[in-house]
């Protein structure tokens, strides 16, 4: 038993999840004093972006020092800091790629609320025992219950209102894992669950907990929620949860399969995941096939993505967590820079059907350019992050002995083929100027700017795959 | 043990001079011809003079033998270890190149004539050219692949000549039929060569001859039967015959060239080429000789129901070659090689005599529509009557001794029966002939009469001027006056060799002919005796049918009655005309049905069911299926939270389960 | 002790089947307050069983966050359903396929 | 360096050519040219351009950016700037600075495959390559096929087979350590028979596809039909033997004994496109579908040519594969011609052209001579080394089955020839001046290397490692 009090060491380790919170507070102090006008929407985001990357910076210091904070609850080194930078990347992008969200008047509200959300996910890829799992968690969903309903329109409040049942209902089910796996062995800490003697008890909560993890990662068949609410929720919302909801539950998933569960019972517990991971691939493509509109059709994507991304766990190689978290950057930088393609073509609900983008070629040929690079790069071709990252996938995922998976995985991507360059095809298709529709075009620098930095890390990323070294989760 | 071919290794600058320059003066032709019309013409008849100079300049080498090497050889390039190319010019090669560059100038002169004034008139000599060419390809190769690859080229130029006269459809026809036939042919040498490669490991005739005893006398059938395909199908063989008399759509003095004199002769090139080859092959020389026979017979039998007089001359130059092949084919190649030399001066001539006829008539060739040219054209009577009584074998014309020879060796080599089909050809050859003669020369001129008259039903099936309607070529032709040596010039040449070559042949086994080939071929050492013919009865006998022959013609077509009631009597025998004859065996029509309809029917059932139905349609099937999949799932999507609810919890159930059921397996 | 789990078992099923079941979007909420509230008494639960305060901290972590839950939940039930006159989650369809 | 430069320069520079204004074609076109001219240049002079090679990846197994000659890669390198110098001198095609661009982008990616000495690199360009032809398809196709059937054809077959590629390089690396091997004899381990079935599966569907050998071809008639045709000629000509050189230079090396499994198979896949190619191309009326199935013939004959292992063989199927990229792509360029003239590619509507536009019947009957292996040209020398090779390796039924389309392809050549050209005048067509002297001249050196591989195909075995692959081979 360490010692009761909490040490200065153990504030260092959360400087960051600090440093973005008060940037949230700030933001909303700053707002009280601002005239209304746009002024306020420019300073919200500022700070918020300034907050973002301090806490970014002070994350990136953490890399390398392994240390576990507040008895245990809490771990900073290579593995939280890899998915906390991914998570405050995307949340930066997120900001950049919408110029904050909702009206003037509510920016500096959303911005809070997303800075916050970003805190729960700080907190849960640091997380290392199941309260601050639940406690990250729920930060992250709770802002993200009123982002999704920030807009004007029914549907966004319908969107919000799914969410909050369905993630509610999906925290009461990962509630009652954790409260079975409490009581399997008396702890709440992984460390202590991995030497934990293998009971019924023990495996309902972690199935439980999986099942909720499942809900958050959005995998078959718990994703029927992702379509309504990335639809309905405002773009950059849907931007953010496609990213960071994602970043920080896969956070807790490696963490949970690597460093929680009982040696021996391992394998069998995580069977069920793979399977959904296989799943997923198969499905998400598939119904991506059917999609017109381009927020429902990135989020069938994002499911088959996940899926790819859950299978370089499989075996629970070294090699395939870092080639997963590789992936889970590629993914972040093409699906953000589609969000903010979209961002620049559409008005801030990015309500656009595929039909809108036809001859964007003729008109807008380096839009339409970047665009195709993305979706390439979702595909997984060359010369993009995603195909290799697709490589490495594959290779950790044969190496570990699921060919299987591999299998699956490359007939998903047979598939998803089909969706991208169905979209690449409607954009450099020839048609007479008669029957281009006019788009409203941002011309706000910083969208343009955030598709630029992504299209450049795609391809850098593709080129040369820098994987982090040192990300194995601690243990103890 | 004869010299084999494989001559003495040297540098012959002259060699190449006697190659290149028809592929020269093509060259220049193709280029520059276009623009100065009139020097295309003389230039390509110069490149084939100074070649048949040149010729007569390296006859010391061709003869020279020694130490068992014949000839002159000279090593070109090597692909790999054994496929060596080179030039071998022996006295074989001599022969051939002499008549190619040889007649092929009398010819280029005469075309010179006859051409004048064609729109494409420097196109046909580049062609003509360049057929020099790839026929000198043939006969100086020194390996197998360079003579296919003379072989290939030859019948390219062929096609070409064929096909010259390109707007009418009946000629494109003609030559792509000549061309596919051909191309069989080929395949059927590629295929010896592979055989043989496997076997000797060399392309080369030395090493091939040298190391018969290494195959297997089956192989060695299989060799002899692959080339003689493509010696069939190039010389005109039964049954890949039907090529030759359409193939008459060309220019009459291609006709002459190339269908009579040189290219169909290749055959009989090669298979006296590998006479080691059919020395050491009973089988290949019973069959061989078999279809040579049977090609006489065959041709000259539809010699007698021919009008066209282009396509008379067509089957009879068939029915020659048969009696070449029947000679070489079992073993006498000395006198094959003979009748070779003998017809392609009779029977070029003859083409020449007849071209005169046409080119003034204006491209007339139906025979029916002659008649009674002998005074207006008597310089075109005495040439085809001197190329008939050659063609005949009337003693003293040089088709005496060579058909003599042959059918004589035939005996000779055990074939009584080959040899009386021979007699029997000769005796039918004689009736045609003559009757083209008579038709032709004597009686009234017919030109004017209605052809229904004749009984000419479809003109366009009879070769006659109206079949080729509207004829811009003759048009012109008729405009311009070439001078009338031209083309008179080299057939009266011709008609002196034409008398007198064969005189080589007399005197038995002391005469020239023989002392020529003697060390050359080797002895055919028959299993069965030969028959022994006093010379003397062989040659009565022959020329008893022969003179039947000529009679029975007499009677018919040239007995001043029948000269006088000439339409009529015309008009009953075509009429009467048996289909069997008229349809040419029927062999078109069979090769039709059983090779060309099938593969089309089958391309036809690929192209348009298997292809678009059967493989793509698994990939469309596919695609649907995804498809629909896609909306399966989105049908899933009703929108009502407590569905998705209801399917999380069943997905919560169904975790539980598996849990549970690993926690009690435990 | 077993009466104890059993008993938030129970509760944490009839909170399931609430939320399935129900159309009323409060009684969808209290339905998944009452499946945190399970798991609040199994944590307690067990917290007594293992004689460690662990379980209660948790439970009063859970507690404080279903309360924020709660408030957020009904603020966007009522803006979602301000227009109607009655409210039904299943009106909530518009987002489909 | 040299070979660097041949990969990336042609990409970049097709990259920039989006730089340039949209009006600019004629620059747009010469700078093609230019580089397709440089490439040939670089790659006469120096034949012996060592390697270039920079690490790439450590984990999970070692690979390069290893760019360099290989086992009858040079060949084809030359070939291909030769085949796109010609295309982009032929034909103005509408839009030529996309077009252009497009094409360098193209030249660059297979420049990358077969240049790659890294399997994973290998993969890499073989799937980049897609993207061109696809954007191409989309955006040159005729609008009546709805821009679509075609590419979509093409893309989703060649999709899974580069992913099976993928799949099977990742498998190799896992169970080899290293994927910079190929063209490397020492390093042919060969790979165990646990994973080698499923590695080879992999491969060979890829290159089945990409090929295309029956039954895998009918994505092709299609895209052939669709590309513009200086598109077309360099897909036909250099593109289709990315998959034969797969098999040699990755097969023959580090596959042996799969390989030898795989024969029989093989042998019966290869006859049947063979037959079923020449048959089908009987019967065509689209000009550009007839020489798309000859293709598939005459890949057939190279696919079973590989597969006899017979060093004769294979000496003959590297001729034929460089003469099959010469005739194919002068033949596409003398049909783009025609088409540009005529309009039409449907042989009913053609018809005696020959009597106004000889030069270019002149043109089209090389090529087609040249494809229905005339002796004396390229495509006979490879027909002959490739049949005596089988026969001399036992193959005695598909030696003599390989003679059979021969016939049969004079026989659709010439109707292709005859139909277009010969005959009566066909009032109908619109009566065009015959080719320029620049459209003679790009066919040129097509022709010119017909001519000299066919009279002597010595050089291409001297050079360029085909001992290497034959030895192998007979392992």
């Amino acid at each position: 038993m360490s010692a009761p009090y909490v040490s200065p060491q153990d504030l260092g380790t959360i400087w960051p999840a600090l440093a973005i919170a008060i940037a949230s507070l700030l933001a909303l102090l700053a707002d009280l004093f601002l005239p209304s006008g746009s002024a306020r929407r420019g300073i919200a985001v500022a700070i918020g972006i300034i907050g973002l990357l301090a806490g970014g910076i002070l994350t990136a210091q953490l890399y390398g020092h392994p240390f576990i904070a507040f008895n245990g609850a809490y771990s900073v080194g290579g593995f939280s800091v890899v998915f906390s930078e991914i998570a405050i990347l995307g949340a930066i992008l997120t900001l950049a790629l919408g110029l904050g969200i909702g009206r003037d008047d509510q920016v500096a509200g959303t911005t809070a609320l997303l800075l916050w959300s970003t805190v729960g996910a700080i907190l849960m890829a640091g997380a290392n025992n199941l309260m601050m799992v639940f406690l990250g968690l729920e930060l992250l969903s709770l802002g993200l219950y009123c982002l999704c309903g920030i807009s004007a329109r029914r549907t966004s409040r319908e969107a919000a209102m799914k969410y909050l049942i369905l993630s509610s209902m999906a925290s009461g089910f990962l509630l009652y894992g954790m409260a079975l796996l409490f009581g399997s062995n008396g702890s709440v800490q992984f460390s202590d669950l991995v030497v934990a003697p293998v009971n019924a008890m023990l495996l309902l909560g972690a199935g439980l907990f999986l099942v909720g993890i499942a809900f958050k990662l959005s995998l078959v068949p718990f994703h029927l929620w992702t379509p309504d609410v990335y639809e309905g929720a405002p773009l950059a919302v849907t931007a953010y949860m496609s990213v960071v909801t994602k970043a920080g539950t896969l956070a807790v998933l490696a963490r949970f399969a690597y460093a929680a569960l009982p040696v021996q019972a391992a394998t069998e517990i995580l069977i069920p995941i793979w399977t959904l991971a296989a799943i997923s691939m198969i499905v998400g493509n598939l119904g991506a096939l059917a999609q017109t509109d381009m927020k429902r059709l990135l989020a069938y994507s994002g499911i088959a993505q996940v899926g790819y991304i859950v299978a370089a766990f499989a075996g629970q190689s070294a090699l395939g967590l870092r080639y997963a978290i590789f992936y889970l950057a590629a993914y972040t930088f093409m699906n953000l820079g589609a969000f903010a393609v979209i961002a620049i073509l559409s008005n801030s609900d990015g309500i656009i059907s595929i039909g809108q983008l036809a001859g964007l070629a003729q008109r807008r040929p380096w839009l339409a350019g970047a665009l195709a690079f993305f979706m390439v790069g979702l595909a997984g071709l060359p010369p993009t992050a995603g195909f290799t990252g697709k490589i490495l996938i594959l290779a950790s995922t044969v190496g570990a002995g699921y060919a299987w998976l591999a299998g699956i995985l490359i007939l998903g991507t047979c598939i998803s083929a089909y969706v991208y360059f169905k979209i690449v095809r409607i954009m450099f298709v020839r048609i007479d100027e008669a029957h281009v529709k006019p788009l409203a075009i941002v011309h706000n620098p910083l969208p343009w700017i955030s598709v630029a930095v992504c299209a450049i890390a795609v391809f850098a990323l593709g080129i040369l795959p820098i994987t982090p070294s040192d990300v194995l989760p601690l243990v103890r | 043990m004869p010299a084999h071919p494989l001559g003495l290794e040297g540098t012959f600058p002259l060699l190449f001079l006697i190659w290149l320059l028809p592929l020269f003066g093509a060259v220049m032709i193709w280029a520059f011809g276009p623009r100065f019309k009139s020097f295309a013409g003389p230039l390509g008849a110069t490149m084939v003079g100074v070649a048949f100079l040149a010729t007569l300049a390296e006859w010391h080498d061709a003869t020279a033998i020694s130490g068992g090497l014949a000839g002159a050889h000279q090593t070109l390039f090597t692909w790999l270890p054994g496929f060596t190319f080179g030039l071998l010019f022996d006295r074989l090669t001599l022969t051939w190149t002499l008549i190619i560059t040889g007649v092929g100038f009398l010819i280029h002169v005469y075309s010179i004539g006859y051409l004048a004034g064609d729109k494409a008139f420097a196109r046909f000599f580049a062609y003509l050219n360049f057929f020099i060419f790839a026929m000198l390809t043939l006969v100086l190769s020194d390996n197998f692949v360079g003579l296919l690859v003379g072989w290939g080229l030859v019948g390219l130029a062929s096609y070409f000549l064929i096909g010259f006269w390109f707007y009418k459809p009946s000629a494109v026809a003609a030559a792509r039929k000549a061309f596919v036939i051909n191309v069989l042919g080929d395949v059927g040498i590629l295929f010896a060569i592979v055989v043989i490669v496997a076997h000797v490991g060399s392309i080369s005739y030395g090493d091939t001859f040298l190391q018969i005893p290494a195959y297997t006398p089956h192989d060695l059938f299989i060799v002899c039967v692959a080339l003689f395909i493509g010696c069939a199908a190039k010389s005109a063989q039964v049954p890949l015959h039907t090529w030759l008399p359409d193939a008459m759509e060309g220019p009459t003095p291609v006709s002459a060239l190339i269908h009579a004199a040189t290219m169909v002769t290749a055959g009989v090139y090669l298979i006296a080429r590998c006479a080691p080859l059919w020395t050491a092959s009973a089988d290949a020389r019973e069959l061989v000789g078999a279809i040579g026979a049977l090609t006489a017979i065959a041709g000259a039998v539809l010699g007698l129901a021919q009008w066209d007089i282009k396509r008379i001359l067509a089957y009879s130059t068939m029915s020659q070659i048969g009696y070449m092949i029947m000679g070489v084919g079992v073993g006498a190649f000395d006198s094959g090689v003979l009748h070779f030399l003998t017809h392609a001066f009779f029977k070029a001539q003859l083409f020449l005599g007849a071209g005169i006829i046409i080119h003034h008539l204006g491209d007339e060739q139906d025979v029916r529509l002659m008649g009674g040219l002998r005074k207006t054209l008597p310089f075109a009577f005495v040439a085809m009557l001197t190329g008939v009584l050659a063609i005949c074998g009337v003693p003293g014309f040089s088709g005496f001794f060579s058909k003599d020879a042959i059918l004589s060796a035939t005996l000779a080599h055990g074939h009584p029966w080959l040899y009386a089909i021979g007699v029997l050809t000769a005796g039918i050859t004689a009736y045609y002939m003559f009757r083209l003669l008579f038709v032709v020369f004597f009686g009234t001129y017919r030109g004017k009469v209605d052809p229904s008259d004749l009984g000419i039903r479809h003109p366009e099936l009879a070769g006659t001027a109206s079949a080729s309607g509207h004829h811009p070529a003759a048009d012109d032709a008729h405009h311009v006056h070439p001078p009338a040596w031209l083309m008179s010039g080299p057939v009266a040449i011709l008609i002196v060799p034409t008398v007198l070559i064969g005189w080589l042949a007399y005197g038995g086994d002391a005469s020239p002919w023989k002392t020529f080939w003697e060390p050359v071929f080797p002895k055919v050492v028959e299993t069965s005796a030969g028959f022994a013919l006093p010379e003397l009865a062989g040659t009565v006998l022959v020329f008893g049918v022969v003179l039947i022959g000529f009679a029975l013609a007499y009677l018919r077509y040239g007995t001043p009655a029948v000269l006088a009631q000439s339409v009529p009597r015309l008009r009953t025998e075509t009429v009467r005309m048996p289909t069997v004859l008229v349809n040419e065996y029927y062999f078109d029509a069979a090769i039709d049905a059983l090779f060309v309809r099938p593969a089309q029917l089958l391309g036809r059932f690929f192209g348009t069911i298997v292809d678009p139905l059967a493989l793509d349609g698994v990939v469309h099937e596919a695609a649907h299926t995804a498809a629909w999949l896609g909306h399966l799932f989105r049908s899933f999507q009703t929108g009502i939270v407590r569905v998705y609810a209801l399917s999380i919890a069943l997905g919560a159930a169904c975790f539980a389960i598996y849990y549970v059921v690993i926690g009690v397996g435990r | 002790m077993e009466s104890y789990i059993a008993l938030s078992a129970v509760m944490f099923f009839l909170g399931v089947v609430g939320v399935i079941a129900r159309r009323n979007p409060l009684i969808v909420l209290m339905s998944i307050e009452l499946m945190f509230n399970a798991a609040n008494l199994a944590l307690v639960t067990f917290s007594k069983l293992w004689a460690n305060n662990t379980g209660h901290i948790f439970a009063f972590l859970v507690i404080t966050v279903a309360a924020a839950e709660a408030a957020i939940g009904l603020a966007i039930v009522v803006v979602a359903f301000r227009k109607q006159h009655y409210v039904d989650v299943d009106e909530a369809s518009t987002l489909k396929g | 360096m040299i070979v660097t430069a041949l990969v990336l320069g042609p990409i970049l520079i097709g990259l920039a050519l989006y730089a340039i204004p949209k009006s600019a074609d004629a620059l747009a076109r010469g700078i093609g040219i230019v580089v397709a001219a440089l490439c040939a240049i670089a790659v006469i002079l120096v034949p012996g351009a060592g390697d270039a090679s920079v690490h790439w990846l450590a984990r999970p197994f070692d690979a390069a950016f290893h760019f360099g000659y290989g086992p009858f890669s040079y060949w084809i390198v030359l070939l291909l700037a030769l085949v796109t110098l010609s295309a982009l001198t032929a034909l103005r095609v509408p839009r030529s600075r996309d077009f252009t661009a497009q094409m360098l982008i193209l030249l660059g990616a297979m420049d990358g495959v077969f240049l790659a000495k890294d399997l994973l690199l290998f993969a890499l360009f073989w799937d980049l390559m897609l993207l061109p032809v696809f954007l191409m398809l989309i955006g040159w196709g005729t609008p009546a096929a709805g821009h679509g059937t075609a590419a979509w054809r093409y893309l989703i077959y060649n999709l899974a087979g580069g992913l099976c590629l993928l799949l099977a390089t990742a498998g190799f690396g896992v169970v080899h350590g290293t994927t910079d091997v190929i063209g490397n004899p020492n390093s042919g381990v060969a790979i165990g028979e646990v994973w080698g079935g499923w590695i080879f599966a992999g491969f060979a569907f890829a290159f089945l596809v990409k090929t295309p050998v029956f039954p895998f071809h009918t994505w092709m008639p299609d895209t052939y039909a669709e590309l513009p045709p200086p598109a077309v000629a360099v897909v036909s000509a250099v593109q289709s033997k990315a998959g034969l050189y797969g098999f040699i230079a990755i097969g023959l090396l580090f596959l042996g004994a799969q390989m030898h499994d795989a024969q029989v198979l093989m042998f019966v896949l290869g006859i049947a496109g063979l037959l079923y190619g020449a048959f089908v191309a009987l019967t065509q009326t689209d000009v550009k579908k007839i020489v798309a199935y000859s293709s598939l013939s005459h890949l057939g004959l190279i696919l079973i040519a590989i597969f006899s292992f017979d060093p004769t063989a294979l000496k003959g199927a590297l001729v034929y594969i460089v003469a099959h990229g010469l005739f194919s792509g002068a033949l596409f360029l003398s049909l783009g011609y025609l088409e540009a003239r005529e309009e039409t590619r449907s042989l009913s509507r053609l018809g005696g052209l020959g009597a106004n536009n000889p030069r270019l019947a002149g043109a089209l009957v090389i090529a087609a001579l040249a494809a229905l292996g005339l002796p004396g040209l390229a495509g006979f020398a490879g027909e002959l080394l490739i049949i005596t090779g089988l026969y001399h390796a036992g193959f005695l039924i598909p030696s003599i089955l390989a003679l059979v389309p021969i016939v049969v392809a004079a026989a659709y050549m010439l109707r292709l020839f005859q139909t277009a050209m010969n005959g009566p005048q066909r009032l109908d067509l619109p009566q065009r001046k015959d080719l320029t002297w620049i459209e003679g001249l790009a066919l040129v050196p097509l022709v010119a290397g017909l001519v000299l591989l066919g009279v002597d195909p010595g050089p291409l075995f001297t050079a360029s490692g085909t001992e290497t692959v034959s030895v192998s081979a007979l392992r």
